[in-house]
């Protein structure tokens, strides 16, 4: 078998966002194994372990099913992350964090186990401040930001790329924190609606999102100045403030909706065989597609790493190696029935983390439905990559890497 | 006063053993009964078992991990062993624990009024009552508003006889009501035991370290000892009684002994040694 | 007036709105310590399992369908009916009231005269257990509560007041859902503080609070006396699962309200209704002054500790909590 | 002292003033508990304090080991005034006491029950007890000694290993004196220490009472409301009625004082 | 009689005094640490190392801390989470200050620094009290984790927030930082424990232990006889930190290796460690070990049962795990109040009876 352990949370503060994306990863595989009898020939099995977001939990999980030949993991979660970069360094065994985790594992020569493409937080500042300035015809001059985030180690990840970008655009930069679980926002919104920034951008997860769109509809803050990053931005952040919700904005690395083939098999192979990981109410949800996304990039490398090596029962290394040097093409989407869901890319050595292409989905609250209104666009590299070098560098230095690609 | 040979018998126990916390085995066969108007005083030694079958008797072992294993327990031919203690208080079994037990944040007033919880005789029959209290504990009235946890231990202790009157019992079971009290109110405590059971009719089951008092109030004695009944009989009996006398009335042949000559003298043996 | 200035105003108002909603849930946990000595950890679990079976039963939710479908490979999931608003919170008040039942059956009668360090472990556990069943029972998703409360701020007030300052301001900001929260609370309390006071089961209520074997011994009934403060509690619960739930939506994190809660009840007193209210404002507006005035030096999200330390100080000064019995000390 | 005291009767010496309580007035809140009192304890007698429920006696005790800080009144302790204390400091001073609601660590056996009397003699430090091999050991073994000795003196040998939640009212009662005589104190506080006991006990109780006083010379405060104990074993004795003292005496002259007799004993006492 | 102490006689109070005065109790305990420093190294796994062995071993040593403040001087804290979470920051900057110092010494110190800080978070405890107190250690909890949110010279100035355990070694093996061998974390957790074990215990046992008690039943009372609150609750305080920060120290280097405050360190942990105590047996030693063994051991193990021999979905043996833990505390509480411990202690009763039922 081919081992994709689910790090999941279907429980606990952020269960709502987690069920969605481990339903969406699951019946990827399923599909393939059902459909097309795996992955070159091979089936994939995807143990599911709960961490409910929890570090302490997401490491047993790991010890508990690395032992089965797991191919790579996917926690899901920027803390749990943190705890097993080094581990899998040592175990060998690769880690995928897709647009969450260390930005700075980007630079592979460092971070040799560890991928985080096709974006990450800092691409997704630098998107999100690249979308308003296209909203101002490049020019934020005297413009105010507002970053408001997640008290902790994802919410304060953006703030050197803001910090770097403010100097260079001339806006203003405020940043507002957000105590975990954030269900109570009043004094940040007040003191939103006393400065009225020109522009908020949003990190948050969980039910602080939720919270933050209400509020922020609760004031009248013009929605479409409101943005988050792609976890800020699910059908269950906009649902609760109903009619008042339209318009606000979140960022995205892949397309939105099921209007797609992939929909249409995953519905006859999987949830009428009564396969689905879930109750399948989740299926074409945000973060169901996110899920999806995920399972279908990990697919795709190990079926690259069967044909480079020729083994139909890849082992970690050899998947570590296809990710390496993983390329997604419109062909490869064609194929899995997601034409167009993300954009084209490629990973290298030097580059684990793609090439930072993030795109702006809006809600519309009368269709009840995202979708995205710009192409994948490009973050600012020459900031965003600097940054990276010297945060990987550091990490290097600390921990007597010598950073090389072979 | 009570004739001891025709009257009903309210309460009865019969062999009851009692064990706390599964291993500690407190009453081993233990018998008793109660007639109806009369008192019943319940002497002993520390430890031997006295309060342990007064809670046997009103249902709260439970709280304290502690059971009857064996036995019978009857109340005017009812088993009651397996009610709430909330059921004995309404069929007129009240107990006044050692140790007072006041509620220390309700005021004085408060807790009497606690007493009246199951009455359901209107609010009139109780405040009559209260004023019967009252007149009964002067010294009640005066502090009726202070909590109770600021009063002194005397004051605490005819609260809570206070208290349990206010339930209107038939059958009081009082744990050692003339703890701490200054020989004054002992006696005066005494006095309102006997009048409650002469006037009103109140049967009492009197758990005592004060032997002297209670074989003078009391009709009918029994003494426990390590969780047995090793003499039972009439009050004027027991007191009596030689071993009585020297060991539970401090009397020795020539009247009463002097405590400073504790010293010098030897004791009697006793019955069980 | 400077705009600044009514915008300190502002925050205290909407202080004291947030302290009526942290009241509300710390109303719950005064009424069991009150009447068992039992600090109820639980409290908050009550009010999300209160919101969650509101929900389910409002949406013809079918309970446990997650595990009957897991169990017996099933698919039902709902009955196929809606039920009206009033009537399903009648509902849950009634499941509420079972609950209330059965923790007093199964837990809290075998542990009379425990030390409250166990009682209130056995709360923990219950939490953890009450949480487990609620989501057993209803799944763990967010669920979305319209009962058709008034959301957002009040344009009225707003209007109203905008002339009040300069060009910088621009009306005070108050949220409808507070201010029927005020309503609510304040009916509520008014109510509590009548039955505590001035019933017999009121008085019963705290004198088992005291001494519990003392109660026994007097013929109050434990049991029903605690059946009767779990409900309440649990009406409480609702209240609060209802107005917090209106504000984030029904899931999880409802049941970290307790933690707005402790610093409440810890400031007003664990055994006062009154000091619940009062606590609840303080907290509100301390909170959301110190976030306003200090929150921007230190880098903000103060709120959470800073409750606490408000409480703190206070009770240095006032061990027993603002209104709380006293603490009796003698030898 | 210009007064050195006297022999008794029965052959005990009596010092000087030892104690002196002068114009002792403790109020909480409106209640009045104590009004004005002034009583001195003489080093070696056995001074018992009674009086009517409520009078103060057990107040009175309290500001004796700095429980309570009494508003006015001053506290001279061997010929010094003693300033504002708090309870450990007074301990310090050579002073223990019992309790009338018995306040007993009921979480601990009586042995150590009894070796929490001995804290104020044992000074090793932390470190040195978190060693343990060494002097930490070495002085629990002396202290431990000296216990045992009180607990064969007392007759409790037989539930040195018991917790004292299990055990019956008057060994509790016979634990909390060991655990104060365990502190050696110059000065014993007793709160109705034979309440809720038989004759045969109380006669136990008396004879350990005689014989700490005789043997250790400690001088001994009492409150008790046993008349017999009391006139049999005091040799001077205060009476005290709602917080005012209303006589002050040998037992023979008190139990003729027609005050004590109205507000207390009721009836003349033999 | 399957159990006895009878024939056991002490002739020195010394041996009287001593941990296990009963032989048997001192064969088994000697038997015990044999197994557990020459069995279990050579048999340990990735596996059962990472999930169960070091994590019990870390909480067992918060656990005796906690129990100390709470089980010995009853002090109730809900702050034990933030007090690990000042172990762990100060292990980390010693670490990363002081590179060429043994680890040993750095976790050591930040036991020490945790106890300065408890200490200081133990003064309102003079005037607080019960719950009030169980309250206000929340203000540490929340206060510290914040803190070390902040102010970014506790993380070194990461762009996370994270702090990463650098690798150490002791003896030339790596005991932190990913390739340090499971054996080689377990020995270092061992050697911890016991060391805390027996420091514990020894503390409980002479003078200092007996004020903390004393204190604990009666607060007036100590005081009147002669204890000094002040004293005893801080140093209370002062040595549950101690182990707690020390706890949190390997906690952080040796378990997880990286951790932020607010994810690791939060409320949820200073329940845990509660529950454990409770579980076990306040005022027991070997109360934390049994604590932290069976809410270590019974998550994973309904977890196993139910995921992998059940079969069913992880969601959902996730919310049954809360119920079934959640009604094993209620049961067990009602059961024995005073944890599992008291259990032990009673079987031993029951055992030296047998065959008699009382
Ligand atoms: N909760 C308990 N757990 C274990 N043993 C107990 C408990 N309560 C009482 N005992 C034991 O039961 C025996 C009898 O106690 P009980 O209180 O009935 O005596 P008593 O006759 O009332 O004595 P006293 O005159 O001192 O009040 C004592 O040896 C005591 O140690
Ligand atoms: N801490 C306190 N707060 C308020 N009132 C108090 C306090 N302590 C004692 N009192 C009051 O002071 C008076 C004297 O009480 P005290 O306990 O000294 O009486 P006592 O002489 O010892 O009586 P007893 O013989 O009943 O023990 C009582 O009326 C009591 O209610
Ligand atoms: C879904 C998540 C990965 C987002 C999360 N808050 C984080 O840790 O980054
Ligand atoms: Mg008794
Ligand atoms: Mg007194």
């Amino acid at each position: 078998d081919l081992v994709f352990p689910s790090l999941s949370y279907r429980t606990g503060p952020f269960a709502a966002g987690g069920i969605a994306f481990a339903d969406g990863y699951a019946d990827y595989f399923t599909l393939l194994n059902e459909r097309d009898g795996g992955i070159g020939g091979v089936m994939a099995s995807v143990p599911e372990c709960e961490t409910a977001y929890n570090a302490e939990k997401g490491v047993e999980c790991y010890e508990a099913t690395k032992a089965e030949g797991a191919l790579v993991y996917q926690p899901l979660a920027t803390s749990i992350t943190y705890q097993l970069i080094p581990k899998v360094e040592v175990d060998g065994i690769p880690l995928h964090t897709m647009g969450y985790g260390r930005t700075s594992a980007k630079n592979g020569e460092v971070f040799r186990h560890t991928f985080n493409y096709p974006v990450n937080y800092w691409d997704g500042a630098s998107a999100g401040v690249n979308h308003f300035l296209d909203l101002n015809d490049g020019s934020l001059e005297g413009r105010k930001i507002t970053l408001l985030h997640f008290n902790g180690a994802y919410g304060k990840e953006p703030i050197p790329t803001l910090e770097a970008l403010a100097e260079k655009h001339g806006f203003e930069l405020t940043t507002i924190a957000i105590d975990y679980p954030g269900q109570e926002q009043k004094s940040q919104w007040l003191q939103i609606r006393r400065e009225r920034p020109d522009y908020i951008l949003f990190w948050g997860w969980g039910v602080m999102n939720q919270v933050a769109v209400q509020e922020a509809a609760n004031i009248g803050y013009p929605m479409e100045n409101f943005m988050g990053i792609w976890w800020s931005g699910s059908e269950n952040d906009v649902l609760p403030a109903g009619a008042a919700a339209d318009g606000y904005k979140a960022l995205a690395f892949h397309e939105m909706g099921s209007d797609f083939p992939v929909f249409d098999d995953i519905q006859t192979y999987v949830v009428d065989a009564g396969k689905a990981a879930g109750a399948g109410d989740q299926i074409g949800s945000v973060l169901y597609n996110r899920g999806l996304y995920a399972a279908f990039l990990a697919a795709e490398a190990a079926a690259d790493a069967q044909e480079a090596t020729g083994e139909p029962e890849i082992t970690a290394a050899m998947m570590r190696d296809a990710m390496e040097s993983l390329e997604i093409t419109a062909q490869d989407m064609e194929d899995a029935g997601i034409p167009g869901f993300g954009p084209v890319f490629s990973v290298t050595c030097q580059n684990h983390g793609g090439d930072g292409l993030a795109s702006v989905a809006q809600w519309d609250a009368t269709a009840q439905e995202w979708s995205l209104i710009s192409d994948f666009f490009p973050s600012d590299g020459e900031v965003v990559n600097a940054l990276i070098k010297a945060d990987s560098e550091a990490f290097a230095a600390e921990n007597d890497i010598t950073p090389s690609c072979d | 006063m009570l004739d001891d040979t025709k009257t009903e018998t309210l309460l009865e126990v019969n062999n009851i053993e009692v064990i706390y916390n599964h291993v500690i085995l407190v009453l081993k066969g233990v018998s008793l009964s109660v007639p109806k108007g009369g008192i019943t005083a319940l002497l002993g030694g520390n430890g031997a078992g006295k309060t342990t079958t007064l809670k046997a008797i009103s249902n709260l072992l439970h709280s304290e991990r502690g059971e009857v294993t064996k036995g019978s327990i009857m109340y005017r031919g009812d088993r009651v062993q397996d009610l709430q203690p909330s059921d004995l208080v309404k069929r007129g079994v009240i107990q006044v624990m050692e140790g007072r037990h006041c509620f220390e944040h309700l005021t004085i007033e408060e807790n009497l009024m606690t007493g009246a919880y199951t009455r359901t005789d209107g609010a009139g029959a109780v405040s009559a009552d209260l004023e019967m209290v009252y007149n009964y504990f002067p010294r009640l009235r005066e502090r009726r508003k202070s909590q109770a946890g600021y009063t002194s231990g005397g004051e605490q202790q005819m609260c809570a006889i206070g208290r349990a009157i206010m339930s209107k019992p038939e059958t009081i079971l009082l744990d050692e009501p003339s703890m701490g009290l200054a020989p004054q109110l002992v006696e005066e405590i005494f006095t309102i035991v006997k009048n409650l059971n002469e006037n009103e009719g109140v049967s009492f089951l009197l758990a005592e370290q004060n032997t002297n008092v209670a074989l003078r109030f009391a009709h009918h004695g029994y003494i426990l000892e390590s969780g047995r009944v090793v003499m039972e009989g009439p009050a004027a009996e027991l007191r009596e009684n030689p071993d009585v006398k020297e060991f539970y009335l401090g009397m020795s042949e020539d009247g009463r002994k002097s405590f400073r000559d504790v010293r010098s003298y030897r004791r009697r043996k006793r019955w069980l040694a | 007036m400077s705009a600044d200035f009514l915008y300190g105003i502002e925050v205290i108002i909407n202080g004291l709105m947030a302290g009526v909603l942290y009241a509300l849930v710390a109303l719950g946990f005064v009424l069991i310590f009150k009447a068992s000595g039992i600090f109820n950890y639980a409290q908050g679990v009550m009010a999300l399992f209160a919101a969650l079976t509101l929900v389910g039963v409002m949406e013809g939710q079918v309970p446990f369908s997650h595990v009957i479908n897991a169990v017996f490979g099933t698919e039902i999931h709902h009955f196929g009916w809606e039920v009206p608003a009033l009537l399903a919170i009648f509902v849950t008040l009634m499941v509420m009231v079972l609950f209330a039942w059965l923790v007093q059956q199964l837990v809290f009668r075998h542990l009379v005269g425990q030390e409250p360090i166990i009682l209130f472990m056995a709360t923990i556990g219950l939490a953890y257990f009450l949480e487990g069943v609620g989501d057993l029972m209803w799944g763990s998703e967010i669920k979305t509560l319209a009962l058709g409360l008034p959301q957002g701020g009040s344009l009225v007030v707003e209007d109203w007041t905008a002339g009040l300052g300069g060009d910088d301001f621009y009306g005070f900001f108050i949220d409808k859902l507070d201010m029927v929260a005020t309503l609510v609370a304040i009916v509520l309390v008014a109510g509590l503080i009548g039955f505590a006071q001035y019933t017999k089961q009121g008085r019963a209520m705290r004198a088992v609070a005291d001494d519990h074997q003392a109660a026994l011994s007097v013929g109050i009934s434990l049991n029903f006396i605690w059946v009767l403060v779990w409900s309440l509690a649990g009406l409480v619960a609702l209240v609060a699962g209802v107005m917090w739930g209106a504000k984030s939506g029904v899931q999880f994190s409802l049941s970290l309200i307790a933690l707005k809660a402790l610093p409440v009840l810890m400031l007003g007193g664990f055994t006062s209704i009154p000091g619940a209210i009062v606590g609840g404002l303080i907290i509100g507006v301390g909170e959301k002054l110190f976030e306003y005035m200090i929150g921007p030096m230190v880098g903000g999200a103060t709120e959470n500790w800073f409750a606490y330390v408000l409480a703190l100080i206070f009770l240095v000064f006032r061990p027993q909590g603002l209104f709380g019995e006293k603490i009796i000390e003698r030898v | 002292m210009l007064d050195e005291g006297y022999v008794t009767a029965d052959g005990r010496q009596i010092g000087g003033v030892m104690m002196d309580m002068r114009g002792i007035t403790l109020r909480f809140g409106g209640v009045e508990a104590i009004k004005n009192i002034s009583f001195d304890i003489r080093e070696g007698e056995i001074r018992a304090i009674i009086g009517p429920n409520g009078a103060g006696k057990s107040s009175m005790l309290n500001v004796i080991s700095g429980f309570y800080n009494p508003q006015e009144g001053e506290v001279w302790f061997h010929g010094k005034r003693r300033p504002p204390m708090k309870p450990f400091q007074v301990a310090r001073q050579g002073i223990a006491r019992t309790f009338q609601n018995i306040a007993l660590f009921e979480g601990m056996t009586v042995l150590d029950n009894v070796m929490t009397g001995r804290l104020t003699q044992m000074k090793s430090g932390m470190l040195a007890q978190a060693i343990w091999k060494g002097k930490a050991e070495r002085e629990e073994t002396a202290n431990r000694e000296v216990v045992e000795k009180i607990i064969d003196f007392l007759e409790i040998q037989a539930i040195r290993k018991t917790p004292v939640g299990r055990l019956p009212y008057g060994l509790k009662k016979r634990v909390e004196l060991a655990r104060a005589l365990a502190a050696e104190p110059k000065l014993l506080l007793l709160d109705e220490p034979m309440a809720g006991m038989n004759v045969e006990e109380k006669e136990d109780m008396s004879r350990f009472i005689l014989d700490v006083n005789d043997e250790f010379g400690t001088t001994i405060a009492l409150i008790e409301h046993d008349m017999g104990v009391v006139m049999d074993l005091s040799d001077r004795v205060v009476v005290m009625d709602y917080g005012r003292k209303i006589g002050d005496g040998t037992p023979d002259e008190v139990r003729n004082n027609q005050e004590v007799i109205d507000a207390y004993l009721g009836v003349a006492h033999d | 009689m399957l159990y006895r102490e009878a024939g056991d006689f002490k002739t020195s109070y010394p041996e009287d005094s001593q941990t296990f005065p009963i032989a048997f109790d001192r064969w088994r305990y000697w038997a015990v640490l044999a197994i557990a420093f020459l069995v279990i190294p050579f048999v340990i796994n990735d596996y059962w190392a990472s999930s169960l062995m070091v994590p019990f071993l870390i909480y067992a040593i918060a656990a005796i801390g906690l129990n100390i403040l709470t089980g010995y001087c009853g002090q109730v804290s809900l702050g034990t989470g933030g007090f690990m979470a000042v172990g762990a920051y100060a292990c980390y900057k010693l670490m990363t200050a002081f590179p060429d110092v043994n680890i040993v010494f750095h976790v050591l110190l930040a036991g020490g620094i945790t106890a300065a800080v408890g200490a200081a978070f133990g003064l309102p405890s003079l005037r607080i009290k019960g719950f009030y107190l169980a309250v206000a250690t929340l203000a540490a909890q929340f206060f510290l984790v914040w803190l070390f949110n902040k102010v970014a010279w506790f993380y070194n100035y990461s762009a996370s927030g994270q702090i990463n355990a650098p690798e150490r070694f002791i003896f030339g093996t790596a005991v932190t930082g990913p390739s340090a061998p499971a054996w080689a974390q377990y020995l270092v957790c061992l050697v911890f424990v016991t060391f805390c074990a027996v420091l514990a215990r020894n503390l409980t046992r002479g003078s200092l232990g007996r004020s903390w008690m004393a204190i604990r039943d009666m607060d007036i009372a100590a005081e009147i006889i002669g204890v000094n609150p002040l004293k005893a609750k801080l140093t209370a305080f002062a040595v549950s930190s101690f182990f707690i920060g020390i706890s949190g120290a390997l906690f952080f280097a040796v378990y997880l290796g990286a951790v932020e405050a607010g994810d690791s360190f939060g409320i949820t942990k200073s329940f845990l460690v509660l529950f454990m105590v409770i579980l076990g047996g306040l005022g027991s030693i070997f109360g934390s070990f049994a604590g932290a063994a069976f809410l270590v051991i019974l998550p994973v193990f309904l977890k196993i049962i139910g995921v992998d021999v059940l079969g069913w979905p992880t969601e959902m043996v996730a919310h049954l795990q809360l119920v079934i833990v959640g009604a094993l505390i209620m049961f067990f509480l009602i059961k024995e109040p005073h944890g599992l411990a008291q259990l032990w202690r009673l079987a031993k009763e029951k055992l030296r009876l047998w065959p008699f039922p009382y």
